[in-house]
């Protein structure tokens, strides 16, 4: 295995940077979600089309890395259709596996498409429809947490690293 | 793991490819190429301090080359040591000064705020020796205000730092002054200066600036990778950071690369030979890609000066509301080779400090194109960029969510969950 | 000034050339330089840290090279450090290790006696920096005892830097009972071996040799000058010595040398193609060369083993009576490439510190002659080199005032004056 | 000016090491003297034949570099014909300068050649004249006393940086 930490992408990422799925602003749909922040450089937004317990329509706007790109891309691919239980079910080594690996330093992408999702569903049933299933824990889940800390973290280590006096 | 031919194939060769990315990695021309040749297995392919014919041949390289480089920096006496990156020349001035210095009382490391990572990192890590390390703040379009610089120094400085021209914004120092202002307040600090993105832009009387040190880096002029250069004044003390067998120098052990230099002199050759004329073309090519870019793409800010204090081949430019990684693999997909000071090429969690240095903001540092000319690039070169900037822009805007919040109004309570 | 190109005119270039002085600059074979060329500039000449197509290609020769390289040692995890030579790696893994450990209790560097410069020196100089630094002797033939190098580690010992093969009088270590010994003592001691010599010689088996850290280097091999390699256990921890702007390595700052990677790459798979056929025919010719000497020139020591336990390519011999640097220019004048441990090739006022760890006195010292001959030299070769050097010998044996005196009765008083 | 240090020779050096004039012992020599150890790796032999204050012939021996063999060889052609006391006056400077110049490192190499002239010439006036003329000092002269130092200071360099241990 190599140890090197370059931007070598896996084929499908590129192949989604080129031909995204599902992309753009959905107008009807049922709940809307946003990770990252433009600071950072990465914001992943997510919209759903919740018809019962199934996602039926997925869609994605993404600022970031041709990696973001395409973890939005193909975690809208893969939840459509799926339960709400089904997709709060996928972690973000899923979605990097499904693009074909990431390298180390991509893997925040993936976390933060997967955060974006999992917000999306809270949200629904918090602020929407406001009753929350069994299933739903409480506490954040780790993407959530991650996403979460990696917005807060960039904002710290930009004030620890910053060269500006 | 990863299969990048594959990743190679899904990328495709384009029709039509225009390299601007030489700031990161020269282009080498094919003369230089054919001035290294020899070197492999015909001549000169022995150790330039043995005593046989292969050998002397080599060492007719290293000291052919040196003799060119000074003329072409006109300097009369001092030491050119011979390393194999701009990155350790630039260590070995400030480590190397730091360690023969190491039991005085001169504790002060002063340096911009921009310079390249190879002078910063250094000299901060001495912060862990018990040096001081001291950044200059450049202002908004990169420059050192000499003052400023001028109290940030004292006769407790050791050393100060200052890049003639800097690598991504391409501001082009007052050095003279800059050099005479530390002079001034005393003439024992040593002064550095960083000259890899000056050489073969600018022209550079090393007597005249009085500096003490100077770096310049091979790959930088369309030599080839592996040669790295530090002047050192004649009577200046610095220390060696390694350690081995030595060749023909005393400042970095090991053998002299002497393809590489033989191809270095061809570029410094190639460089000098119609030094004007290769400038004047530069910021022909540099100001029609910067008019350009301006003109037809909306939401665009130019970094670091315009005109004549703006490095001949230096474009760089933010383009808002998008990333710098994406712009730099939508423009490869069109053949345009470029790269970005945006957080996500720089492998450490924050975008270019010289993009942040000079007062934007993250998000326009994210977004912030370097395009680096050269001699070797055409009218319509720059034409076809021209023609394909605008539709990568758009592309990424419209998968941006930030774009379009930029323009319609938006439930921010909605989407920011 | 010295004018070179007069000194080599008066040289002149002889009718038939041998050229055995590929332990100080390998000479590189036209079918590696070709695999550099596309290098430079139709592919690959970009940045590998960067996502465009040129940074891409160059990505994956980095890529590639190492997994050829890894595979020839059976590295199956672990990182690769490209540097820019074997002296960079060397001082990498030596200082690197200090660094990282600084604050440690482990204070205590052990190499063997005759390791070459680029080790010996870094660890030397850790005194300065409150190590102790212990050099472990070696027996006439240059092997390291096992029992004394384990009397010589303790559990306060930082790293054992012992080298596979010895550079000049090609010793092969056992070095798997050396690291079982160390590694017996107390298992956390760091185990760093130099295989720059080995390489290529050599089947090496990092996992089975359980060595911590190893160094190769391109030129070598018969690769470019501008790599060298410092291989780095999955799971240890070394600090950079240099500081800069990484590209896909944390351990050696700068972008790498693509077409020299490349070229190394090709190089490692030439050696490897009939590593047999290769080893065997430098045996061969080995062994020839050195009978031919020892039967044909009185007063002349082979230094360094006979037979499996001498490296294939190394035949080192002191004339006695004549001075190494003489012999070097007098076998270059007849087209034969060598190189001398004397003092006056070694730019200190002493001669090798490997022929002298072994025993030999000064003056057989100044009289070795080193041949590193390579699978591009002939039986023809050989052949030539042995009807050359009873004459050039000779030829200065004549000039000699110690030759005649060994052989006549001479009035040392009148003489020593 | 360069400030490298190699082994580059000017052109004359390597013609005197491929020809070297007046080489070789000479039986009827009437002084003969030596500077240098096989230690060091230099040893050069001068002999000079005198006749009244006249140096009317000189050889020499070396062992050591081609710096050392030329230095040695020039030197007895430059003292041919010459009185002793003119013979006395040259310097290393000179042999240096008639060499078309010595790398640095090769500084001794000169230095050796004329303090072993200027050791025969003492020689010559104390143990086989048995007087000695005006110009001729009491105290070594440069090169002979840097000979002598180097012959010893080597011996304590080997010593101070001998790896053995
Ligand atoms: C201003 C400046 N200094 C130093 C360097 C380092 O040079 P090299 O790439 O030869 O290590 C660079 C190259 O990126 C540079 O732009
Ligand atoms: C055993 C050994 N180690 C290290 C080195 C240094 O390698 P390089 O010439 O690549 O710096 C050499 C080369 O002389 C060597 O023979």
């Amino acid at each position: 295995m190599s140890t090197r930490t370059p931007l070598a992408y896996s084929p499908k990422i590129l192949e989604l940077f080129k031909n995204p799925k599902n992309l753009g602003r959905m107008n009807d749909a049922s709940v809307v979600s946003q990770a990252g922040s433009p600071a950072c450089g990465d914001v992943i937004t997510i919209y759903l089309k919740i018809d019962g317990d199934k996602i039926i329509d997925s869609s994605f706007e993404s600022y970031g890395c041709a990696a973001n790109i395409a973890a939005a891309s193909i975690l809208t691919e893969m939840i459509k259709g799926k339960t709400l239980k089904e997709a709060w079910d996928l972690t973000w080594e899923d979605v990097a596996n499904e693009l074909g690996g990431l390298p180390p330093i991509k893997y925040h992408c993936s976390i933060l498409a997967v955060g974006g999702l999992k917000r999306a569903i809270r949200k629904y049933f918090e602020e929407i429809k406001r009753e929350k299933p069994e299933w739903l824990p409480k506490d954040l889940s780790k993407e959530e947490r991650q996403a979460l800390e990696e917005e807060e973290l960039i904002e710290r280590m930009y004030k620890k690293y910053g060269v500006v006096t | 793991m990863v299969k990048i031919s594959e990743l190679l194939e899904q990328h495709g060769k384009p029709s039509r490819e225009v390299y601007l990315d030489n700031e990161n990695s020269g282009w080498v021309p094919p003369e230089v190429v054919e001035a290294m040749l020899p070197y492999f297995n015909q001549k000169g392919y022995g150790h330039p301090s043995i005593t046989n014919l292969p050998g002397w041949e080599a060492y007719e390289v290293v000291e052919s080359t040196l003799e060119l480089v000074k003329k072409t920096l006109n300097i009369r006496s001092g030491e050119l040591v011979l390393t194999h990156s701009g990155t350790e020349a630039n260590n070995l001035a400030i480590l190397g000064t730091a360690l023969a210095a190491n039991k005085g009382k001169r504790r002060k490391i002063v340096v911009s705020a921009i310079e390249h990572m190879s002078v910063l990192f250094p000299a901060r890590t001495l912060e862990e020796r018990g040096f001081k390390f001291v950044t200059v703040p450049v202002d908004k379009e990169g420059f050192v205000n000499p003052e400023i610089l001028s109290m940030l120094v004292d006769n407790e400085t050791l050393l100060v730092s200052i890049q003639m021209v800097n690598h991504e914004i391409g501001t082009i120092q007052d050095l003279k002054t800059l050099v005479k202002v530390v002079k001034d307040v005393d003439s024992e600090i040593i002064f550095h200066t960083d000259a890899v993105d000056a050489y073969g832009r600018l022209k550079i009387d090393v007597e005249d600036l009085g500096v003490d040190m100077l770096t310049l880096s091979s790959h930088k002029i369309h030599g080839p990778k592996g040669v790295g250069v530090l002047y050192v004044r004649e009577g200046l003390k610095i220390s060696p950071i390694l350690y081995g067998a030595l060749s023909t120098q005393k400042m970095w052990p090991g053998v002299e690369n002497v393809p590489a230099i033989a191809g270095f002199g061809k570029a410094v050759e190639l460089a000098f030979r119609d030094f004007e004329g290769n400038v004047e073309k530069m910021k022909n090519l540099r100001d029609m890609l910067i008019d350009g870019i301006l003109e037809t793409v909306p939401d665009t800010l130019l970094n670091g000066p315009r005109g004549e204090k703006r490095a001949p081949d230096n474009v760089n430019v933010s383009f808002l509301h998008v990333e710098g990684e994406s712009i730099t693999i939508e423009l490869s997909l069109r053949g345009i080779y470029v790269s970005s000071g945006s957080a996500c090429t720089s492998r450490v969690l924050e975008p270019s400090h010289v993009i942040l240095a000079i007062g934007r903001k993250h998000e326009e540092a994210h977004g912030s194109i370097l395009f680096k000319i050269s001699r070797y690039n055409s009218r319509e070169d720059i034409e076809y960029v021209l023609s394909q900037i605008p539709l990568a822009i758009e592309r990424l805007r419209e998968i941006s969510p930030l774009a379009k919040q930029s323009k319609r109004s938006i439930d921010e309570k909605e989407v920011y969950a």
